[in-house]
């Protein structure tokens, strides 16, 4: 019982994460800051959802799945917004000043 | 034991592939594979017609599954002439192709031409509308590949065109056996056949079973693909397009609306005086647009065209006679016209181009080659004793006894028109000019000049032994619903 | 009740976001946004198979569909000079008679699914009640390995086929040597061991869960696009005839135990029920290590044993 | 308003939207997607339908057929994109001949 409440409220705040990140990628001004946006927000929030769904898991198996899962969205998301970051800084994108 | 084995009817599509893949590993013999496996089909081709003859109609549950969960292959006599005018035209365009390709760099024609060959018997002895949709892909990527072959401007965007009216075509036909697949729980022609009933719905998918397989065939107005397609492949592959691999989509589109349709007599005939209209259309444009051409290839690629539209004429009569006619139309065709582009090939090699007011002096310097195209041409033009005759005749009689004669000024104006274009052609060749300062001719390997005259030959014997064949035809009684 | 409305509007939302991307991606004007929005509908596609209780089918769309298909399209954008950004006009008349043309197809073929009985006439029971004997429990594993195995095995012909005929068209363009960027190569080199487990894996489990000698193969793909885009060459000794090996492998070994069993009494593609297992796993495991390799070299385009690209004119042969 | 029907409707709505670009957008690329939205839109009727069983459990032969579709799929965009590059190379343009501007 407690452990469905607490599924649901790690839910709840990843989903907020992911609209927060989202609202980033949407109303930031440049790449630099919605890369940023992006990547935090939805590593966070997509480590809330996969400890939300460890809570609900059968067994150790589906668990160490989902630490995977979680781990190599991780390393892609990072490496992807490096790669992204680093293209448009060759192509010569200034970031955005106030 | 052996020859009675059960087992040749899968042999028929395996050899080939695996002659593909065996020219795609020993690059260096691919020649050499290629022909071995060109036997091999072309004899397993061969035995199996014999057990059929003997013991009729075969059927083979793969992997001991029967329909409707599995798939079934089922030879009959319509299928068994399929797979024997394949046989015949692709052991001779090996061989042709052989001394046609000298070059290292086109090893890729005998793997493609392979599978292509693979895919056809598949298609041929398949009951499954499914397993059709993917022989189909097969031919159809195979095929673009083979007219990209020759990598000039031309080529590649015919090939470009070509993919994507397969693939469009394709996708009509998918749509189509997924609501069949949806309506009725099967894709298993036998079965749809009992289960498919004249309900509205049942319309729309007929439509875009028979537009998708249409577009493929390349009927008159859909044709607009096939010219360029055709004409700017490397000779041998021509011969393919045009005598093997537009009767596919064709033979599938048959097989549905003689089996798996829902339409009685009356409706079928009603109907198909759509495709008869659209035959005779096809027929006269394509006789008039070949007879404009200047280019020999291009020529013969109208040709097809119009031959194509014969094929749809036998659909208003709704007859067995008639459909034997198409079917007739359709070995005599594929014979004469893979003896036409090897012609063509040969012309092409020997000087340089196929330009049709330089002809002149061909005859001497040529003289098989130009016997057989006027063999074949005599063939296309339906004068006796060919085959087109035959074909001819017998469509003819079906139109009369239906009592729908007016079909038989289509076949008139065809073989007046194919007269005209045939003619123009050997005008020219057989003017003769001193040619000293024309560039001089290349000679051509015999081989080339023997096969094309082999099919024009054979395009003419088949109307000799056509009772034979029409025996073979009427193995399992192929036209009659119900029987598959 | 509640719980199935909320998971009707889901799925009327993810329906709509779809035929949106559809639409987007064919009328965006920048054919990068085209693509990229293509790859984003591939994704949605896999969420919708899911929806459907297609999970094997989500596999394969997201790692063939979206992932594989979004990797060919990027690089052909990326070697493609003629990037006009604008579709010339089309006149309204055409655009409007196509339209009317299309709707009347959407009214037609909606009808018919409509007017299909809401229960169907289905192969589940047939597959059910014969799947101890295929020696598989994943249902749709049993059609593609065994019930219809011949679909499959001429699908990797279709695959084969597809290397053969890029391979035949001889290179556009080399690849620039791109610089490699040191993170992109830290990555590869986590990943791409990963990815190999991940599809022993997936090919271990098609047996009786989701997954299955395509999906493995697709992730076997990934590492190999991954590796060729770090610059990663095969060495040339490997190129020839060992590569084209490995490329055929799965379709002759499918041949080869397909037919294998007719010599004892068997149909073509039926397996003894008792070795059946076996059987089948090594047909998988081959199949997936050539879908693997074949799609990777579909991602290169050119075929690696051919050094230079002087060959821009593949002739016909003798003439000319 | 089921599921089933909901998602066999949004695969004809696809599958015409497809057609409608293939012939109507003339730059190559457009026309290869299309064709592939043509193509998800058929495979989306044919799972959709399937979900229609007695007990709930999913026909999975259509199942196997959209597989094997996925993989004609990617393999004929694979031959369609080498061919495009290819008419680029040859011709400047990404278009067939006779939808070239003048």
């Amino acid at each position: 019982m407690i452990i469905d409440i607490v599924t649901g409220v790690l839910l709840l705040v990843g989903a907020l994460f992911f609209l927060a990140g989202t609202l980033g990628l949407l109303r930031f001004p440049d790449v630099y800051t919605r890369l940023h946006a992006l990547t935090k927000a939805d590593n966070v929030g997509l480590g809330l959802i996969v400890i939300a769904l460890m809570l609900q898991a059968d067994s150790w198996f589906v668990v160490g799945k989902l630490l995977l899962i979680w781990i190599l969205i991780l390393l892609a998301g990072s490496g992807v917004a490096h790669l992204v970051a680093s293209t448009a800084q060759k192509r010569g994108l200034k970031p955005w000043k106030k | 034991m052996f020859i009675d084995s059960p087992h040749w009817i899968t042999a028929i599509i395996l050899i080939p592939i695996l002659g593909a893949v065996a020219s795609f590993l020993w690059r260096q013999h691919s020649v050499k594979l290629a022909l071995i496996a060109a036997t091999g089909t072309t004899t397993s081709v061969g035995i199996l017609s014999w057990q059929v003859i003997n013991s009729g109609v075969q059927r083979y549950e793969l992997g001991a599954w029967n329909a409707p969960l599995g798939i079934e292959l089922y030879v009959d006599g319509l299928s068994l002439s399929m797979l024997l005018v394949t046989a015949i035209v692709g052991f001779a365009i090996s061989i042709y192709a052989s001394a046609y390709f000298r070059d290292d760099k086109t090893n890729f024609f005998w793997p493609l031409w392979l599978f292509l060959w693979s895919a056809l018997n598949a298609l041929f002895v398949s009951s499954d509308i499914f397993n059709l949709f993917v022989t189909l892909e097969i031919i159809g990527l195979s095929a673009v590949a083979l007219v990209a072959l020759s990598g000039g401007v031309d080529a590649i965007t015919a090939a470009m065109r070509y993919l994507l009216v397969s693939l469009l075509g394709s996708m009509l036909y998918l749509m189509g056996v997924a609501l069949l697949y949806h309506s009725y729980g099967t894709v298993d022609m036998a079965l749809l056949s009992l289960r498919t009933e004249m309900i509205p719905s049942m319309w729309l998918i007929m439509g875009l079973m028979t537009a998708g397989l249409l577009l493929k065939t390349a009927l008159f107005p859909l044709h607009f693909w096939l010219p360029s397609a055709h004409s700017s492949a490397p000779a041998p592959v021509s011969a393919l397009l045009s005598a093997l691999v537009v009767k596919a989509s064709f033979y599938i589109l048959w097989r549905l609306w003689i089996v798996v349709f829902p339409l009685n007599e009356y409706a079928r005939a009603d109907l198909g005086v759509i495709f008869g209209i659209l035959g005779a259309l096809a027929v006269v444009w394509g006789g008039v647009k070949a007879l404009q051409q200047t280019r020999l290839k291009l020529l013969i690629a109208y040709s097809t065209v119009m031959q194509i539209g014969y094929l749809f004429l036998a659909f208003p009569l709704a007859s067995v006679m008639g459909w034997k006619a198409t079917l007739y139309f359709i070995m005599t065709h594929a014979v004469a016209k893979t003896a036409m582009f090897m012609v063509a090939g040969n012309i092409l090699i020997h000087k340089g181009h196929d330009r049709i007011a330089d002809l002149y002096s061909t005859v001497q310097n040529l003289p098989l080659t130009i016997v057989a195209f006027s063999l074949s041409g005599i063939s296309l033009m339906g004068l006796p004793p060919s085959g087109g005759f035959v074909a001819k005749w017998l469509l003819l009689e079906a139109a009369v006894v239906s009592g729908q004669w007016w079909w038989g000024i289509v076949l008139l104006v065809g073989g007046l028109l194919t007269g005209a274009y045939v003619f123009k052609v050997l005008g020219y060749a057989f003017i003769q000019e001193d040619s000293n300062n024309a560039p001089r001719p290349i000679g051509i390997s015999k081989r080339m000049e023997w096969m094309a005259l082999c099919m024009a030959l054979f395009a003419i014997v088949l109307g000799f032994i056509a009772p034979f064949i029409l025996g073979i035809i009427d193995i399992g009684s192929p036209f009659t619903k119900g029987v598959l | 009740m509640e719980e199935i409305d909320l998971l009707l509007l889901f799925d009327a939302v993810l329906g709509f976001t779809l035929v949106w991307l559809a639409w987007q991606t064919l009328s965006s004007l920048d054919l990068f946004r085209a693509v990229v929005l293509f790859i984003a509908f591939g994704l949605l596609m896999a969420l919708a198979w899911v929806r459907l209780d297609a999970p094997d089918v989500a596999l394969a769309e997201a790692t063939i569909g979206a992932g594989l298909t979004g990797a060919l399209l990027l690089s052909a954008l990326a070697q493609l000079s003629a990037r006009q950004k604008h579709e010339s006009e089309t006149s309204l008349f055409l655009r409007l008679t196509l339209g009317v043309l299309m709707f009347f197809l959407l009214i037609g073929l909606g009808y018919i699914v409509f007017s299909l009985p809401p229960q169907a006439l289905g192969l589940s029971v047939e597959v059910a009640k014969n799947i101890e004997l295929s020696a598989v429990a994943n249902p749709v594993t049993a059609v593609l390995i065994n019930y219809r195995s011949y679909d499959t095995l001429l699908e990797l012909g279709v695959l084969l086929l597809a290397l053969l005929a890029v391979w035949s068209l001889g290179s556009a363009s080399t690849r620039k040597s791109a610089f490699v960027n040191p993170v992109l190569d830290l990555l590869t080199r986590i990943l791409v061991p990963v990815f190999i487990l991940v599809s022993g894996y997936l090919l271990w489990v098609g047996a009786f869960a989701p997954g299955g000698a395509f999906q493995a193969g697709a992730v076997l793909a990934a590492a190999g696009v991954l590796l060729f885009l770090n610059d990663w060459h095969l060495e040339s000794k490997y190129t020839g005839f060992a590569l084209r090996s490995v490329l055929v492998i799965g379709l002759v070994m499918f041949i080869a135990i397909g037919f294998g069993f007719v010599f004892l009494d068997r149909v073509f593609l039926e397996y003894p029920p008792e070795l059946a297992g076996g059987f089948i796993l090594l047909i998988e495991a081959a199949a997936s290590l050539s879908i693997g390799i074949i799609l990777a070299a579909l991602f290169l385009g050119r075929d690696p044993s051919v050094k230079s690209d002087s060959c821009s004119d593949i002739d016909t042969g003798v003439h000319k | 308003m089921t599921p089933v029907f909901l998602y066999a409707l949004v695969g004809i709505v696809l599958f015409s939207i497809g057609l409608y670009g293939l012939i109507l957008y003339k730059h190559l690329l457009r026309k290869i997607l299309a064709i592939n939205i043509m193509g998800s839109g058929v495979f989306l009727v044919m799972v959709a339908l399937a979900a229609r069983t007695e007990e709930g459990v999913p026909d999975a032969v259509p199942h196997a057929m959209v597989i094997t579709g996925i993989v004609v799929a990617v393999s004929a965009t694979a031959l369609a994109l080498a061919l495009m590059l290819r008419v680029n190379e040859k011709t400047g343009q990404a278009v067939l001949p006779e939808d070239r501007e003048t």
